[in-house]
Parts: C-alpha cells; structure tokens; sequence
C-alpha cells in the first residue's frame, strides 16, 4: 500500500506556509476591474470631444507605459509590471482630467511624469504617497498653465470656451458684474447657466459643457463607480464624505440649494470623488480615517473652488490630503482584539 | 562717530547679551554629563542637522548614551572624530600581535544544489528562519545551508554574496568579525576562524555516518581517518564530527587529502 | 608626504570628493533657493566663495587666540561681518544680482558650509590650508549651484544665462524654475550621484 | 487690520509656507523629519524662538538701528540677538522645565543656525511690519513649518519601512517628496 | 433556536465541506504505527517502554513529562520494534515509538461506570489518564484547562462546535453520530469546574447539527445549544468566546480570566469515553478530501497511521490525478506534507490531497494598501504595516504592534490582492520575538 500510494508520490510535493487556498482576489484583477469600470467615462469623453479625446488618451497610457516599462526594465532591472494594468489606470485618469485640446506631447509628458515622479520613484505599485495621475496633472498645471487652461466644446471643431467653474470663478471675481446681477435678482449660478447654455441636467449626463476629458458626464462617472462597488474594489465612506461636504459647504455658503447642487454637478468633483479618492494606494485604511480624508478634500475643495486662484480644487484637495495620509492611519489604527474597541 | 556709535553698539550688544548669558548660566545651571561636554567640545557645533539628530548637543548626548556613531556628523574633521572616539574609548581596533585573533567568518557547509538531497522547493519569505518554520526548512539535511541570504542580508559590512551552490561566500578582506551572521544563521552553520588558517572541516552535521551519507555528499561522518593521519594531533571527533583545534593546526593539508568525504577543504591564503 | 600635493588636495577635494551639496548635504536653502537662473546660481557660489574664504583666512588667524568656549560666538561674527561688507557690495556693484538673490545673501551667515568649514577646518589648519579649503569648498559650492541651475533654467525658461535656448524656448516647463522644480531636480541630482557611487546597483 | 493680520497670519502659514514656498529651513526639515515626535517638538520649539526672535529683532530695528542709522549692522546684530536668545531659553527651560526642556530643549540650539528664524526676521525688515505684524508673521511662519514638518514626517516613517529603491532612500526621496508636497500646496496660492 | 450570533472580523472562505454527508468509517487496525511522544502542546512525554516489550491495546507507553503534557498510548496491540528519532509532522524528527501489530492480540474491553457519580477530582484525574487533549488542532492538554484555582470566576463553558476551517468535517459528523457522548462529556466537564452554564456552538452551515442538539436537550436548563453565524476563524477560542458571550479576551490573558472554558466537541466525545469507560485516547476522525483521492470522507484511524497508510486503507489515490500537495490539517492553518510515512497525531483533523488546479496559488505583487487584511483580521492587527517591519527586520516595532497576538489563522493572507505571505511573516516575528525573549531571560 505504501510502495503504490510512494509512487504517485515520485514527483516532489510542494510545501508551503499556511493558508493554502486564496481568494482569487489579485492586483491585476483590481486594476483591470477599474480600467472596465472607466469605460463608461471614456465612451463619453470620446462621444464628447471625438479625436481630441481619443489623441489624449492615447498619448497619456503610451506615456504611463512607456515610463512603468523603461524604468523598471533599464534602471531598477525588475520584472515589469506592466500587465497588472496600473500603469494604463493612471494614463486613463491623467487623460480624464486635461483639457481635450491640449498638445499631445504635454499629454504624453504628464502621462510619462505621473508614473516616473508618482509612482516608481517610490518603488513601484503601492509604495507612492501621492495620487500619481493627480501628481501628473498638478506638475502639468504648473509647467504649461496656458494649455491647461483653454476649454473647448464639445464637438468635432474647437470653439473655445469656458468650463461652468472658471466662468463662475470669473464672475465672482467680477465686482460690477455681481451688482447687476443683485440689482435684476437674479441668482450668479443662473448667470452662468444661462450664460453657458446649459442645465443640471446636461451637467448631470454631460451634453454640451466644456471642461476635462472625463469631468463632464457625471452619469458615466456614477455608473463606473456603481461597478467597483458591486465589486468590492471601493468603499463609499470617503468619495460620500467628500460630496456631502462640498454640497453641504456650498449650501451654506451660497445659501441656495441651486449653489449646491451647480458645485455637485461642475468640474471634477464626481470623479475625483469616486476615482481618486478611493485609490487604495494613497489613501486611509480605517473607516474613521477615511471619513476625515473625505471631508479635508471636500473643504479644501469648496476654498480653492470659491477663494483660491484656481476655478477647480479636486485634484490639489487630494494631492493635499494625500501627503496627511501616513498621519490620518497613525492616529486610526484598527482597534485591538481584547481592548473593547469596534472595527 | 558712525564706527564708533557702530563698535558702541555691538559691544554693548555683545555685553549685554554675555552678562545675560553668563548670568543665566550660574543660575540655570543644570549638571550634564561630563563626558558630552567633553564630546561637545570637538563636536562642530554647526548644527545642521545633517545627522539626523536635533542639533549637535542631541548627537553629542546620543554618542555618550545611545552609542551612535560620530562617523554620522557630515562636518567633523577626522582629528576632531578621532578625538571623539578616543573619549568614548572606541579606538582603532588595535592589531594584537597574536595571528589567531584576527578571525573571519567561516560558512562551514557545501552541500550541493541538487534536487536529489531536497525534501520540497520551497517559496515563501526569503528568509533562512521563515523557510525553517515551514517543514523545517527544504533540504534533507536538517543541518545544510538554507542558502535564503539571512546572514548576506545581516552583514553590515557587505562581507557576505551569495555565491555557487545557493552558498553564501566571505569576503576575507571586508570581513570584521563582528558576528552578526554568526547570529543570523538559524542553522548555527556560521562561526569565527582564524584568517590565517587555511584548512577547514565545512560540515556541522552531528548525525550518524548512515543518516549523513543519504542526505549529503561532502557531509563529515565522523570516520576518524583524518584524525589518524594528522601529524600535529590537531583533530578532534566529537558527535560523529571532525572538529579542527586552530591552535595547534600546521596548515599541513593532510586532512585535506584523506578525507574520504571531501569536508575538509584547504583555501587560497588571504593576502592580508 | 608631499607637501604641494596636500595643498592640492585642500584645494580639489570639495569639488567632487567632499562636495558640500552632493557628499555632504550642507547649505540646502540656497541650492535650491536661487537656482533658478545660472546667473544667480553663479552669483551666490561667488559670494560664498567669498565669505568662505575670508572667514577661513581670519578664523583660521585668530585660532590660537581664541578660547575655545566662545568660538563659535566669534565665528558668528566674523562671518557675519564679512557677509554685511558682500552685502554692500553687492549692492553697490550688482544691484540687480542683490535684487534677484533677496534676503538670501544676508542668509549666507546662517549657511551650515561656511561656519561647518570653519569648525571643521579653519580652527585646526594653518591660514594659507584654510585658503585653500576656503577656494575648493567654494568652487564645489558653485558648481552644485550652477549644475541644478543649468537643468532648471534650460527647462524651466528655455534659456541659459538669460539667452533662449532654441527648441528649449517653445514651451518650456514652468515649474522647474519653481520651489518643486528645485526640489526635485536637486533630489535627482543625490540619486544620480548616488548611482555613480553605487556603480549602477539601483536595487539591492 | 484684523482682517489683514488673519490675512498675514494665514498666508504664512499656508500660501507662503517657509519650506515648500519660501525654501528656508530646509537642513532641519530634511534633518530632523524622520519621526513625529522629534518633528512636533521642532516645530514647536522653531514656532517659540521665531516669536521671540520676530519681537527681538524689530525692537532692536526700530529702536536702536534705524535711529541711530546703523542699518548695515543688520545682519550682525540679528544673529547674534537670535544665537543668544536661543542659548537664554534653552537655559531657561533647562532649569525651570525639565519635562519640556526634554521634549523640546534639545532643539533649540539647531534653531541658532535654522535660516527660517533669521529668515523670518529679514522679511519683517523688508515688509515693514508693525510689531503686532511681525510677531503673526513669526508665528504663522513657524506654525507653517511645524506643519511641513509633520506631513513630511508622517510620509517618511512610512517611506522608512517602503521598498524605495537603494538610490533613492534618504534624501534623494525626501526631495522629491518634498518637491510633489510643494506643487500640492501650490494649489493654494490665490487663496484669500 | 437562539439567534445566531458572531464576531467582528474574518471572513468567508468558500465551503468546500464536501465530505459532510459522508458517515464516520472506522478503518482496519494498521499494520505498524509511529506514536510519537509530542503529540499536544507543552512537555513532550516521556517514553516508558523500550524495544520488544509487548504492549495491549491502550497501555500507556509514555507518561506525561510535566504539569503541562499528556500521556501517550498504544493504539494497537503488538510489539516494539523501534524508538528513535522519526520525521514528524512538523518536519522535524522527534522522538517517537513504533508498534508492529499482533495479529493475534484481543481487543481490550472497556466497562461502564456512571462518570456523573464520580467526584470531580476523580473526573479531572480519568481525564488527564486518558490523554485527551484539543482534538480540534491545537492540542492543549484538556486536563489542564480543568485545573484551576479560581473556579469561582469560571461561569461558562461551551464547547466548541463551530468548525470553521474549510474542507473538514469530522466535528460534524462527530456531532451529528455520537451527540449523547458529546453532551455527556459537557456535564462531565461542568460537573469538574462546577459550572452551571454550557452553550454548545454550532455555525449555522451545520443545521441538522444543531436541529438535533436543539431536540436533546429540549427543556434543558443549563445547556443552550447557540447558532453562529457561518464565518472564519469562528472555531478559534478568542473569537468564540466574543461571538457566544461579547467577551473579548485581552492580550496575552486566557479564556479563564474572561470565567470561560472552551472545549472542542469531539474532546467532550472523548473525554465521556475516557471517564465512563476509562478508555484512553487511541484513535480519532480525520477528513480526507481533495481531488486526488478515490474516497474522500471521514474515517476513524488509529493514532500513529502512516499518512500513506491511511490513504492506502480508504482506497488511495486517484491514478490519472497527480498529485501537488498534501495537508495535514485545514487548508486555512494545516500544514503541507513533503513525507507521507509520517503518522497522524492528536491534532490531525484532516488530509487534503490536492492536485496542481486546488494547489494554485496567484503570484505575488506589491502590497496595494488595501486595508483587506486589517479589515479581516479577527485580533485586529494590522498585518500589512507589521509585514513591512518584518521585511525590514524591525522585531521592535512588529512587537509594538502586538504581532505576538497573532492567531495565524491565514485571513489576511487569504484576502490580500497581492498574495503576500503575510501569515508566514507573521509566523517568524514571533518566533524571532520568542527566541530574543529568551535570550534576555537568559541574560
């Protein structure tokens, strides 16, 4: 019994350390689940801004992978990991949140930067403190601000124009501007609406506004987001605290449930919320940490939105709150078995 | 009368600022170890903050206590560094005339990597203690080297490479002696030998001839053949181990000829 | 030992051996204060040079007079003094280098490498030694400067020295001539020499 | 005026944060931001002596220095003023607080040599502030610094146990980190 | 039925119970057995017999070697042939007995004796004779936990029916065959600590165990049988005790200071043969599953059963699947075989052969910070920061992070994206902790 049973055994066994079963859950799975959950927000960009979105796109992944491939390949001399997908997930968002017209090469540079100065500098997947994608657009922003700043409508041709957020940040700024407007009573936001052609409703489904490649349909953001919460790749109680303060926030400031809601609706407030904020990497771990993460982006959000230099916060919000990430996990740590505390 | 209001001001300045000090320092005086004062005193006082430290008096305070290193200041003069070790009696490692002191570390195992002598391949943490949790780690041998690095990855000098065989190898020259490896090694295959010796037993395997002679190629059975035929009675036999006595060992390679088992091997002579 | 050759040493090792900026990290602030412009760059590696030459000379002079208790006070002094008189200087002479470097030339006195060389050196070495170090040190000081300053001006506005640099100059890349341009250039610029040390291991 | 002081206070802390916007302090942030603790007991021990040193300097500037037109004695009288505050307060708290003189005495003699005090002191000088200005401007400033210093200490304890690679562990990595920190806190600048 | 309760933390590993309608089948007597004298935590035992003496059914052939061990006893009737060193489970050879059968020997005959009427040091002392120890893998001497000062504090005992780890299903089958054996060892049990308060806890995955509990003690006050809610690692102690009672068990303190004792159903099973019948411990159910093999199921085997012994008995091995792997125990806290001729011991619950599919695992990434191995951890740890001290070697900081709490029960590992081997880490900051603990006794 022993000699039969030794030789189906004749090929060596593998040991391992316990567990020995897993839940199949890995990296890549997560990755390319998010990479199918933008598909939605990028069917729209497309729809939206046609060839300018599409050169965009394309030039900020071939940046991001060219950047994971050669600095792993060339200077770390590791195995790449290009084919987990994360380095395509940050192009993807880096290209969600620039202008459509922007050059290809400053698109392909961000791309290139997100993934050298956000990621592998820090080692690589999981070790970076910064939203990579964010930490590309803000470098952009910076270096080249003109580019970064001219909107175009949506459509094959590229009349230029204003996002609902500038436009807005231009007329509060304006002093004459906002007596007429109190002298007519009527509201800054129906201003702007009225000025821009639009309503919640085309902001909501993102008909015919200007803005970033991936801000300006709200409904493909929510339905992406719907799907990594099925998922289980998100958890709500950050990108929900972000939301509630910047409309609860606007509420108050602006005393007009429509202020609110225009704040809900504009900019990049919805992906950055379901996007970059839930990004596991740079973001906290405990359920209290990430409740505090979300309401510092939403009120550093609504302060750049309404008193900064910039008509939009989410993404310095995040970059922000990202660097107090390592102190929000400090001081929630789980709390122990034995000690009374509840998870 | 500019200069002179000028050179007014800045004695009265430097006066007042002296007597203030000089006055707080007799009133607010706290006693601190003499021994900082004295490193204070060679210490650059720049403090910049280079060492990672709070200040020049915060290394000061953590050479004399915690037994940092004044090598961490990036502006001391090596006079100056000197003079700090010598207070903290960290001087050169001074050269006893005695060759046997000079010791290095000595990896005493050459079992080879072939699959014939392992029980599984192991994956896990690349480390020789983790694979040792696991089945007691994947050789046959319960005494082999695990050839996972602790010790390469322990030594601060980077003494230790892993070389052929998954075996690590010592660098005679970097060696210092230290001992760190010696702890690393979960296995105990480590130890300190004279550098001036040449002739080693690489085995630490206790076991019975039979066990060994299944689990390994080159392990040391314990048959005695060396022992017999050293001519400076330098070879010990203990727990069925061949076991070298340095002090009295000729360097003669006799040993190394006999063995039956090829554990005893003779080295190159270090250049020292 | 040589004599001339020591000297020689004095003069070459803060170039590259003990470079104060890449070995040794000392007088951060302005490497990456004013490195915006080479011209700049070269203007506060000129002063340093200066005022580290002349406190090592004068330090280097009062060593044996001065009780050790009160030496640093002293060197304080005395580099305060020197940067007041480059202060005016500079002012006289290049008020546009005054008006571009700010309150980062009187910032000279609070420099880790000018009282650190004092310190480490200029107290324990003879005046002409002192000199010598004084020059090197400077020189290295300089050439960190203008080497982060080379990078940042060329990308960050296009231009060396103030003259567009052609394909440089179409779009050039405003935030290298910012604060996070600086830092990370300079941070880049450890690593590269790192590397160089570490002869291309970059993983361990 | 309040307005202006919050202004002023604000901006330094934030908009014009010493060490990502003004680039002063930078050997102690780099020094001294490898854990929290030592990071707060700076920052609060820099926040102390700049007050002290914001006050100092523009009473020794306006009234003895500008009256008697000894301006070019500045830069002297500054730093001696500061070097010898700092070695005052450190013997000070010595004695009375040895509980605080642990936690925070042993950084006040880095502060001597930290270029964001004297720093402070010039842009006081250069601003033309009023004394009530110049000791917010002080405070916002350190409080400025303290609040890099702990961000910054927060994300190097996690680089500490990262993989960063070999070339970039220590400074190279805190630079950069530092550079991304700066280009966050950009998006600031306008504020208020 | 009670309201199924549970803890906080763990996770949901998929049921591969597939053997749970599968009845318990007593196996012949093996020809050979190696009865190793470290069976149970504690002090190994300490051999009384030497090479060719003859030894019955259920002598005793090591006593105890201290408070804090159990006897061991031959589980088949024959000869000594060997006492040596012999690989054991572990991996690492141990001091162990071999027994060749005498096909000739009579069984021994055990006779009844009401164990209720006994006095409890009588009970307690049957107990410790019968080398019962945690049947449920850890192996702790049972008659230890019976012996306590503060009885006083004790107001609770439950038993342990949960069965959380995947794949095995002895518990079950135990529960579901020999229930009156169970409860009798419960009172015996009760009747020792002078405890007036049982809970028998059964995870809900198994309802006809607890619906037939439920239908014995009917109307029954001092025993509750309580649902749980199915959910890994219920069946450790700590998270038991929380699920059944909200009591947590501080850091490095027992259930005993919490007024619980916890005992595996199939211990009670054995402790009411050890104490009614004086019947030592000799055999146990273990589950062999996993697609390599022709008859998966439960069987009862003797103590000391060559593993390829065992699997030769029920059948063996399926010709046209290699097999990869082999674990003794659960798939989430067994350990994997690289040598089949060592024996099962007390703690064996299970044999899974798997083949290369059941065997694979994801290769390894980056940690993402996902936070899935802090929200799944059952002691609340934080398993990724304390695998990064570990890589850096950094025991200090690891052991502020209260690493030596770890149960190991794999949950982290089991749920991390990146497939770190976070429980291994684990494993060796406690034992570098344990050995510098020791080091600075020393000192």
């Amino acid at each position: 019994m022993i000699a039969e049973n030794q030789a189906a055994v004749a090929k060596r066994l593998m040991v391992t350390s316990s567990p020995h079963i897993h839940s199949g859950l890995t990296t890549a799975r997560v990755m390319w689940d998010v990479n199918i959950a933008l598909i939605p927000v990028l069917a729209m960009a497309i729809y939206n801004f046609r060839f300018y979105a599409l050169t965009v796109i394309l030039a900020t992944v071939a940046g991001a992978c060219i950047a994971e491939f050669a600095i792993q390949k060339f200077f770390f001399k590791s195995k790449t990991t290009l084919r987990d997908g994360s380095a395509i997930v940050t192009g993807i968002l880096l290209a969600l949140c620039l202008p459509p017209s922007i050059p290809a090469w400053i698109a392909f540079t961000g791309g290139f930067i997100a993934i050298a100065f956000g990621k592998q500098v820090y080692g690589g997947l999981g070790q970076n403190i910064f939203n990579p994608a964010h930490i590309g657009r803000a470098i952009l922003l910076a270096s080249w601000p003109l580019y970064m700043t001219s909107w175009i409508k949506p459509g094959v041709d590229a009349v230029s124009t204003a996002t609902p957020l500038a436009f807005l940040k231009e007329s509060l700024t304006n002093n004459s501007l906002l007596t007429t407007l109190s002298e007519s009573g009527k509201t800054i936001i129906e201003h702007t609406m009225q000025t821009l052609n639009i309503s919640f409703s085309d902001m909501f489904l993102g008909i015919g506004l200007a803005g970033s490649i991936g801000e300006t349909s709200k409904i493909a953001v929510l339905i992406g987001a719907l799907f990594l919460f099925i998922r289980g790749h998100i958890r709500l109680y950050a990108p929900v605290s972000m939301i509630l303060t910047v409309f609860l926030g606007a509420y108050f400031v602006g005393n007009s449930i429509n202020f609110a809601i225009f704040h809900l609706l504009a900019g990049g407030l919805m992906l950055g919320a379901f996007f970059m904020v839930t990004d596991m990497v740079t973001s906290p771990m405990s359920r209290r940490g990430n409740v505090l993460f979300g309401i510092g982006c939403g009120i550093i959000t609504l302060l750049i939105r309404l008193k900064g230099g910039y008509p939009e916060g989410v993404c310095y919000s995040i970059l922000i709150m990202n660097a107090f990430v390592p102190l929000i996990d400090k001081m929630f740590a789980p709390p122990k078995f034995g000690t009374g505390g509840n998870k | 009368m500019n200069i002179i209001i000028a050179a007014l001001f800045l004695g009265i300045l430097g006066l007042i600022s002296g007597i203030v000090l000089s006055f707080a320092s007799k009133k607010f005086e706290v006693k601190v170890d003499p021994k900082i004062e004295q490193v204070m005193q060679y210490i650059p006082s720049a403090n910049c903050g280079g060492c990672g430290y709070p200040g020049c008096a915060a290394l000061a305070e953590a050479i004399v206590n915690n037994g940092a290193s004044i090598s961490l200041c990036v502006a001391i003069s090596k006079r100056n560094a000197d003079a700090i070790n010598k207070i903290m009696g960290i001087e050169k490692e001074a050269k006893s005339d005695d060759p046997l002191a000079r010791k290095a570390a000595l990896i005493r195992c050459q079992g080879l990597d072939t699959d014939e002598y392992k029980n599984f391949e192991y994956a896990g943490v690349k480390d020789c203690q983790a694979a040792v949790l696991v089945q007691n780690g994947p050789w046959k041998c319960p005494h082999r080297c695990l050839g996972l690095g602790s010790c390469v990855a322990a030594c601060p000098f980077d003494a230790l490479k892993m070389g052929p065989n998954n075996l690590p190898v010592v660098d005679e020259a970097k060696c210092v002696a230290c001992g760190k490896c010696v702890v690393a090694c979960p296995k105990q295959i480590i130890e300190l030998v004279p550098q001036v010796k040449t002739v080693h037993v690489l085995c630490v395997s206790n076991d019975t001839a039979k066990d060994t002679v299944k689990m390994c190629k080159v392990g040391c059975i314990g048959c005695g053949i060396c022992k017999k035929n050293c001519p400076a009675d330098a070879i010990v036999i203990e727990n069925n181990l061949a076991k070298i006595n340095y002090e009295k060992c000729i360097d003669c390679g006799k040993c190394v000829e006999v063995c039956p088992r090829k554990s005893i091997i003779k080295e190159a002579l270090p250049d020292i | 030992m040589n004599n001339n050759s020591n000297l020689l040493h004095e003069l070459t090792k803060g170039i590259w051996k003990e470079n104060p900026i890449f070995v040794i990290s000392l007088g951060l602030c302005p490497t990456i204060a004013v490195t915006s412009s080479m011209t700049n760059a070269i203007g506060m590696g000129l002063s340093c040079m200066f005022v580290l030459v002349c406190s090592n000379l004068f330090i280097s002079l009062l060593r044996n007079i001065v009780p050790n208790e009160v030496r640093i006070p002293t060197f304080i002094v005395v580099i305060a003094t020197f940067v007041t008189i480059l202060d005016k200087m500079i002012q006289a002479y290049a008020p546009a280098l005054s008006a571009s470097l700010g309150i980062f030339i009187p910032l000279i006195v609070v420099n880790c490498i000018i009282l650190g060389r004092a310190e480490a050196f200029a107290c324990k070495n003879s005046p002409i030694a002192s000199i010598l170090d004084g020059i090197g040190m400077g020189l290295g000081f300089t050439l960190a400067l203008s080497l982060i300053a080379f990078f940042r001006e060329l990308l960050g506005d296009g231009a060396l020295f103030g003259y567009k640099i052609p394909f440089f100059a179409n779009d050039p890349a405003l935030i290298m001539i910012m604060a996070p341009g600086g830092f990370i250039v300079f941070g880049l610029l450890i690593a590269l020499k790192r590397t160089h040390d570490l002869k291309g291991k970059f993983t361990k | 005026m309040t307005e202006s002081l919050i202004g002023i206070f604000l901006t330094a802390i934030f908009i014009e944060n010493f060490v990502l916007n003004q680039i002063l302090g930078l050997c102690p942030f780099i020094g001294v931001s490898g854990r929290t603790e030592s990071a707060v007991g700076m920052g609060i021990s820099v926040t102390f002596v700049m007050v002290m040193a914001g006050v100092a300097t523009w009473a020794v500037q306006n009234l003895i220095l500008v009256p008697y037109s000894l301006e070019y004695l500045q830069t002297v009288s500054f730093i001696l003023i500061i070097a010898a505050l700092v070695q005052f307060v450190e013997m000070v708290i010595k004695k009375l607080a040895p509980a605080l003189y642990k936690a925070l005495g042993v950084f006040l003699p880095l502060i001597t040599t930290n270029c964001a005090v004297l720093g402070v002191a010039l842009i006081n000088v250069k601003r033309n502030y009023g004394l009530l200005e110049s000791a917010i401007n002080a405070l916002g400033g350190g409080l400025g610094f303290l609040l890099a210093l702990v961000i910054m200490s927060g994300i190097r304890e996690r680089l500490a146990i990262s993989e960063v690679p070999v070339v970039m562990r220590g400074a190279p990595i805190a630079f950069i980190t530092a550079g991304l920190l700066a280009t966050a806190f950009m998006g600031l600048s306008g504020l208020i | 039925m009670l309201t199924p309760k549970t803890f906080s933390g763990g996770l949901h590993p998929p049921s591969i119970k597939a053997t749970a309608d599968k009845p318990i089948i007593a196996l012949p007597l093996p020809d050979r057995v190696i009865l190793h004298v470290s069976q149970h935590k504690g002090a190994p035992a300490k051999t009384i017999l030497k090479i060719a003496d003859k030894v019955a059914c259920g002598d005793k052939i090591a006593i105890a070697g201290g408070f804090v061990s159990a006897p061991v006893h031959a589980s088949i009737a024959g000869t000594i042939i060997g006492a040596g060193n012999f690989m054991h489970p572990m991996g690492v050879p141990s001091h162990a007995v071999v027994i060749e059968r005498d096909k000739e020997a009579n069984m021994t005959e055990y006779n009844y004796e009401d164990g209720l009427t006994l006095t409890p040091d009588e009970i307690r002392q049957r107990i410790q004779d019968s080398g019962v120890v945690g049947l449920g893998g850890a192996t702790f001497p049972t008659h230890v936990k019976l012996t306590t000062n503060e009885t006083s504090k004790l107001d609770t005992v439950i038993l342990n029916g949960a069965e959380c780890e995947p794949a095995l299903t002895t518990d079950h089958r135990m529960m579901l065959e020999h229930p009156d054996e169970i409860i009798n060892g419960l009172r015996l049990v009760m009747k020792v600590l002078n405890v007036k308060n049982g809970i028998i806890a059964i995870e809900n995955n198994k309802m006809n165990a607890i619906e037939l509990f439920d239908q014995k003690l009917a109307g029954d006050k001092e025993i509750a049988v309580q649902p749980l809610i199915t959910k890994y690692p219920q069946g450790g102690e700590k998270q038991l005790i929380a699920a059944c009672l909200k009591r947590e068990i501080p850091s490095g303190k027992l259930p005993l200071d919490v007024g619980v004792v916890v005992i595996n159903v199939t211990s009670a099973a054995y402790i009411s043969y050890g104490v009614n019948y004086k019947m030592p411990l000799m055999e146990r159910t273990v589950t062999l599953a996993g697609n390599c093999v022709k008859n998966p199921g439960n069987y009862l085997v003797r103590l000391g059963t060559t593993v390829a012994d065992f699997i030769g008995m029920t059948g063996g091995l399926k010709d046209d699947v290699p097999l990869k792997k082999i674990i003794m125990g659960g798939p989430m806290m067994g350990f994997g075989l690289f040598d089949l001729n060592v024996p099962i011991i007390k703690g064996t619950g299970g044999i899974l052969c798997w083949d290369e599919n059941e065997a694979a695992m994801p290769d390894s990434t980056n940690c993402l910070r996902c936070g899935n191995c802090e929200r799944a951890c059952p002691m609340g740890l934080q398993p990724q920061l304390i695998k990064k001290y570990v890589d850096h070697r950094n025991w200090e900081d690891a052991f502020r992070l209260s690493v030596m709490d770890c149960i190991e029960c794999g949950c982290c590992a089991y749920t991390c994206p990146a497939v770190l081997p976070l429980v291994q880490n684990m494993k060796l900051a406690k034992h570098m902790i344990h050995q510098q603990s020791i080091k600075d006794r020393k000192k």
